[in-house]
């Protein structure tokens, strides 16, 4: 019990998540930063914006659903750092992990959407109202890519647990080079779940001002905010692991320096996409999301079947 | 979803400057624009009447900070005009120069605006990054970042130096290739091209009747500038050709104003080559005999017209101005027709609106299928109501507040 | 050719380039000769006619005498709009524009500055300071 | 000369125009008109002188007379300047809204600051002014004037 | 809750949101502010981000000489920014109502509308002179800040508040 109460509040739970996320948040701001020629933020930038947050007055709209305006946040967050037990960091087996765990992650990492959703819609102003509409209709339009993107690697390894994906590329070596295109395509769903360029489009500030999160301010903003951060983590992890499943098995420290590496290589990923690309508006999103990313997740589906059955001859 | 009106503005992210457009949608298409200006309003023309010549041209550069220098240039050619003015070819030359320089950072300024207002911010940061070699170059010829004050009647109040010009064509040639690089970028990158093009249409015909000009108009293929068509300052002496293009949408706007920015670059490099030896300045009598003159001037977003009248004395009898931004207002409304909530913004920036000096309003009837009809006060009532609710402080709640407090 | 990720190259580079960001306010970069900033008054050179405050647009300059021949000029900050009219005005050289930009204050009058001749070296006298 | 021909155009279909329209310098044309025959002119202009834009409405306090400068251009550069004076009592004037649409921000502006009533003007907003301007207050009428103190600062009334 | 306070005034310090608002300016001082956040000056080093919502926001930047009708929009963004707040007024227009000082429809600056923390003139101001204010106002902070959030009574309520507009000399 004592050892899971360390893993779940402190390592790798609730703390070292945070901690983690905030530091992954500097990082992403200062590439993002640096790729447009400016200095960006110091260090402890996220932390003070998170703690400054924490002291801040907490307006609660007159017009808003109090109660599920208070939870979303707290929602959220359980969600976002529930779902990172089940992530192989630099062992190939995660805390916790049962074959289908892999669905189960991607459902957590839906909550917090969702949460987002129910949060802006509760706060009943205009601007978050239609942030959520749009943050809604957006989850159907990249879900379906991002879900075909991290399938065709466990089909490939033939489990839907993540801890045995990594073993399985562990063991065998190079085959991880067949999912590289389902990397591209999960980043750029990706970007959809973490609201970022180009599909920022639940908080594009020059249309709907803050969208979702107008409403929010103080600790409840400061909470939203860390979902995100954790989510980011969360999803770059999933990524590393599905995706780069090389250079594990090594003693904890080299391990874990392995994992942040590729974290952070994932990290830099998603900030060079958002930097290069413009918004899309959000019938252009599902368009694209339904035209081309979710074929080219198919097309890698069928792809890894094919690679599957040479390998089993 | 049923029909929404969402306010956007007068203060919104969207917006540098207060103005309000109401929109009304239907899921994610409008159906209907309002537009409401005035946020800006200052009564400067009643003031210009309250000072001096001098006093006003310091003013009137300040009804706005972009086409600060359009606007005192506009001002002084006419006064100059009333007052039978020689003023020397010199000052003209380093007027047209500065001219020009205001309209380099201003369509820059703009093309870093429309990249943000399309979630583009790196677009922003490297535009405006560039932009800061000619707000150098500004600084260093006048001493000041914006609001020049070069100009003064009878001409100009500094000149420019063989070194200065050595520095502006380094900047210029800096710029140049900057701008061929933002010509590629507007020309090739697929998501800019998807979010600018068949975005805000403004048919050649709707730009002619509703008299749309600058950037604005010459996007829908209207061909007119005023530099040519009635030509001032030392636009007759120079070779330059009018962008337009017939694109009809933002895209089309885009490309004209980048066109106009390559323009702008061969012009100053020949005013500089041709600029002639002389005086800068003439002396001005204080009292200005009476007498009445319209100037126009091409400004960055299209025509500005002053009109001044003298009555003998040292301040004018009256000031009209009439700003490009506000010509074009009545274009927003019909590009926003049946377009979707996320091109908003980037329709309304596209006219680059300054409301500093436009401020007033226009409605617009454009009755969508399926809308309730709202007459006037009601939507006006509706509104009000749905801000003080959703949006604005509620004040009575503030009321009940305070009293319990005081009780 | 229409691609998209156009920028990517340039993005890149500028990754690993220097920032352009000047470190204004431990590093501050000249001003260009010329620039327009505060206004000072040198009250040994004025011989109180008052065309200063004549043109100034929005009145931030008063003369008063104090004695005999001998003037002191308050300029407000807040009004001052730093056109330097005033300085050409003047036929006697006493306003001077210097690059001083750094004018921001906590109250608005700590922008009040006034300069009379007890300010042996001409610096301006900003209450509070 | 462009100018003097377009001159001759008007004044032969509107002989009570002779000496009243001047070009003061190129491409620019002043006509100073009294107020029947005024939409006959601006009609003409627009109509058969080529006239396809409305620069813009100045509104002009000339005593117990309000001008309104029609301010028409024409593609080549040309401005044609149609000069109307109504009575400060009874300032009316027909909006031009149906041959620009444009002016109706003109208009409201005209209604605004001087106090004109212009027949024809559709439903609308407040011109630039704030909705809770005083009625009857034009600010760029000559004798108006601002309750302000001289020092510039507001005189507060307890209204 | 020494440690708390210390901690508090720390991570406000070194993480002003801000609200940018323009208040009938000429746009010049807008301009500066927006060049302010971009590579040559990135104000993003002192942690300053540039926010759409009041509610997100710290810092009210505020430039314009405060024209009648944006006036009741000036006090219910402020009356929306959560506690604790300040306001900066960028510009002279800002600072006093600068050249148009006397104008009909404007207010004579920021702070005759609402409570002002820091003034920077210039016309208009420049970024640097826009950092160097913000600057000094954070580094005033530091000195008196006590830690906890004070809230602010509300400026104006419907009433007085409505009176105030109709009362301001409008026009005889
Ligand atoms: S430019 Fe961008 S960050 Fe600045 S106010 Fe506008 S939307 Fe917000
Ligand atoms: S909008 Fe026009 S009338 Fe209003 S202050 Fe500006 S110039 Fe004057
Ligand atoms: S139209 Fe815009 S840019 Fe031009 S003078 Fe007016 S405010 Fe300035
Ligand atoms: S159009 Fe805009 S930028 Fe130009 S003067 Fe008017 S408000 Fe200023
Ligand atoms: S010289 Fe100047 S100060 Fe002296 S009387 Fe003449 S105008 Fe006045
Ligand atoms: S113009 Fe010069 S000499 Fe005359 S009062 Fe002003 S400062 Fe003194
Ligand atoms: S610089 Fe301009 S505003 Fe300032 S005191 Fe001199 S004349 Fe007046
Ligand atoms: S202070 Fe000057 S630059 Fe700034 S808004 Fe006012 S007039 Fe414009």
């Amino acid at each position: 019990m004592a050892t899971q109460l360390f893993y779940l509040l402190i390592f790798p739970g609730f703390l070292f998540l945070s901690a983690f996320g905030l530091f992954a948040e500097y990082a992403d701001r200062k590439i993002y930063a640096r790729m447009q020629n400016r200095i960006g933020p110091p260090w402890f930038q996220p932390l003070a914006d998170f703690i400054k947050l924490l002291g801040k007055e907490t307006i609660i709209p007159e017009s808003a659903d109090r109660r599920i305006f208070l939870l979303m946040p707290v929602f959220a967050l359980t969600a976002a750092v529930t779902s990172f037990l089940y992530i192989p960091m630099w062992d190939t087996h995660a805390l916790v992990s049962f074959n289908g765990d892999a669905i189960v992650v991607l459902y957590l990492l839906t909550i917090p959407t969702v949460t987002f959703f129910l949060g802006g819609w509760s706060s009943n102003s205009m601007y978050s109202t239609i942030g959520a509409v749009r943050s809604i209709t957006q989850l159907f339009a990249y879900e379906v890519p991002l879900f075909m993107g991290i399938l065709a690697p466990s089909l490939l390894a033939g489990t839907w647990s993540l801890s045995e994906i990594s073993a399985f590329y562990n063991a065998h070596s190079w085959y991880w080079l067949v999912n590289l295109p389902g990397l591209a395509i999960a980043l750029i769903a990706v970007q959809g779940k973490l609201e970022k360029v180009p599909f920022d489009i639940p908080e594009a500030e020059t249309e709907i001002v803050g969208g979702t999160f107008t409403e929010y301010s103080g600790r409840l903003l400061a909470l939203l905010r860390m979902a995100l951060d954790v989510e980011m983590v969360v999803v770059a992890s999933l990524l590393a692991a599905v995706f780069l499943p090389f250079g594990l098995g090594y003693a904890p420290i080299t391990g874990f320096i392995i994992y942040l590496i590729k974290v952070f290589f994932i990290i830099f990923l998603m900030a060079l996409v958002r930097t290069v690309l413009a918004r899309l508006r959000i019938e252009q999103m599902v368009n694209f999301c339904w035209k081309y990313l979710a074929p080219a997740g198919l097309l890698q589906l069928v792809v890894c079947l094919f690679v599957k059955g040479v390998m089993l001859q | 979803m049923s029909n929404v009106t969402i306010p956007v503005g007068p203060q919104h992210p969207a917006l540098k400057e207060p103005a309000s457009f109401k929109i009304t949608i239907n899921g994610e298409r409008i159906e209907r624009a309002d537009v409401r200006l005035g946020y800006n309003h200052r009564g400067v023309e009643k003031a210009c009447e309250e000072r001096n010549y001098i006093q006003d041209i310091y003013l009137i550069e300040r009804v706005c900070g972009i086409c600060s220098h359009s606007h005192s240039t506009a001002f002084v050619l006419a006064v100059e005009e009333i007052a039978a003015i020689e003023v020397p070819k010199r000052a003209f030359y380093i007027r047209t120069i500065i001219a020009e320089l205001e309209r380099i950072h201003s369509h820059l300024l703009w093309l870093g605006v429309a990249g943000h207002e399309i979630g583009f911010d790196t677009l922003l940061m490297y535009s405006w990054r560039d932009r800061e070699i000619v707000m150098d170059i500004l600084n260093m010829l006048t001493g000041n970042r914006v609001n020049y004050g070069i100009n003064t009647i009878g001409g100009v109040r500094r000149d420019i130096t063989p070194k200065q010009a050595q520095e502006i064509l380094c900047g210029i040639d800096k710029l140049e290739e900057r701008t061929r690089y933002y010509i590629e970028l507007a020309t090739e990158e697929v998501t800019l091209i998807n979010r600018l093009s068949g975005v805000g249409f403004l048919s050649h015909e709707d730009a002619l009747h509703l008299g749309a000009i600058g950037p604005t108009g010459r996007g829908s293929a209207v061909d007119r500038d005023i530099r040519r068509d009635d030509p001032y300052l030392s636009y007759p002496e120079l070779q330059f050709k009018i962008v337009t293009d017939d694109h009809c949408d933002v895209y089309g706007r885009t490309l004209v104003r980048v066109g106009e920015l390559m323009e702008s670059y061969g012009m100053i490099r020949q005013l500089l080559q041709n600029i002639p030896e002389g005086p800068i300045s003439v002396k001005a009598p204080r009292k200005i005999p009476a007498g009445r003159a319209f100037s126009r001037y091409e400004a960055p977003r299209g025509e500005d017209v002053h009109y001044i009248q003298a009555n003998g004395t040292d301040m004018p009898e009256r000031v009209k101005l009439r700003a490009p931004t506000l010509a074009n207002v009545q274009s927003v409304a019909r590009m926003l027709e049946n377009s979707y909530l996320a091109d908003v913004p980037i329709v309304v920036a596209s006219i680059d609106p300054c409301f500093s000096c436009t401020d007033r309003m226009i409605s617009l009837r454009t009755d969508g299928p399926g809308e309730k009809l709202m007459s006037w006060p009601e939507l006006h009532a509706f509104s009000l109501d749905w801000n003080r609710k959703n949006r604005g402080i509620d004040f009575t709640n503030l009321n009940k507040r305070l009293i319990e407090k005081k009780v | 050719m229409k691609k998209t990720g156009k920028m990517v190259s340039e993005v890149l580079k500028s990754f690993m380039k220097k920032p352009a960001t000047e470190l204004y306010p431990f590093v501050k970069n000249p001003k260009p000769a010329g620039f327009r900033g505060r206004i000072i008054f040198h009250y040994e050179k004025c011989i109180g006619c008052k065309l200063c405050m004549r043109d100034c647009p929005s009145k931030a300059i008063t003369i008063t005498k104090v004695a005999d021949k001998k003037f002191e000029a308050r300029i407000n900050l807040d009004d001052c709009i730093f056109c330097a009219q005033c300085v050409d005005n003047c036929a006697k050289n006493a306003l001077e524009s210097t690059s001083d930009y750094e004018l921001a204050g906590l109250s608005r009058d700590s922008l009040k500055t006034v300069f009379n001749n007890e300010s042996v070296d001409n610096v301006a006298l900003r209450p509070e300071e | 000369m462009k100018e003097k021909s377009l001159l001759q155009e008007l004044e032969s279909k509107f002989p009570q125009l002779e000496g009243k329209a001047v070009i003061q310098r190129a491409r620019r044309i002043f006509v100073d008109h009294p107020h029947d025959s005024f939409y006959e002119v601006f009609d003409f202009s627009v109509k058969n002188l080529g006239c396809t834009m409305l620069c813009t409405l100045t509104g002009i306090d000339e005593d117990v007379m309000l001008a309104v400068i029609y301010n028409l251009g024409r593609d080549d550069g040309i401005l044609i300047n149609l000069i109307v004076r109504v009575p400060k009592e009874a300032p009316i004037l027909k909006s031009v809204s149906s041959y620009f649409p444009n002016a109706v921000l003109y208009e409201r502006e005209l209604v605004d600051l001087f106090g004109m009533k212009v027949e024809g003007l559709p439903e609308g907003y407040r011109y630039p002014l704030p909705d809770n301007w005083p009625e009857g207050q034009f600010p760029l009428r000559k004798d108006w004037k601002q309750n302000h103190d001289n020092a510039g600062k507001e005189v507060q009334s307890d209204v | 809750m020494r440690i708390y306070d210390r901690v508090m005034t720390w991570a406000r310090l070194k993480s002003p949101w801000i609200i940018h608002f323009n208040a009938g300016a000429c746009n010049a001082c807008d301009i500066e502010i927006v060049a302010a956040l971009t590579p040559r000056f990135d104000i993003e080093r002192f942690g300053i981000l540039l926010k759409g919502t009041p509610r997100h926001a710290d810092v009210l930047i505020c430039c314009g000489s405060v024209t009648r009708q944006i006036k009741d929009r000036l006090v219910r963004i402020y009356e929306q920014m959560p506690d604790p707040k300040f306001v900066v007024a960028v510009g002279s227009c800002a600072c006093s109502g600068g050249v148009f000082k006397g104008c009909y429809n404007v207010e004579e600056g920021i702070d005759a509308v609402i409570p002002v923390s820091a003034y920077i003139p210039g016309c208009p101001a420049s970024p640097e002179a826009i950092i160097d204010g913000v600057v000094k106002l954070l580094s005033s902070l530091e000195e008196k800040e006590s830690g906890r959030p004070e809230i602010s009574e509300p400026l104006f309520t419907e009433e007085t508040y409505e009176r105030k507009v109709i009362a301001s000399g409008i026009g005889k």
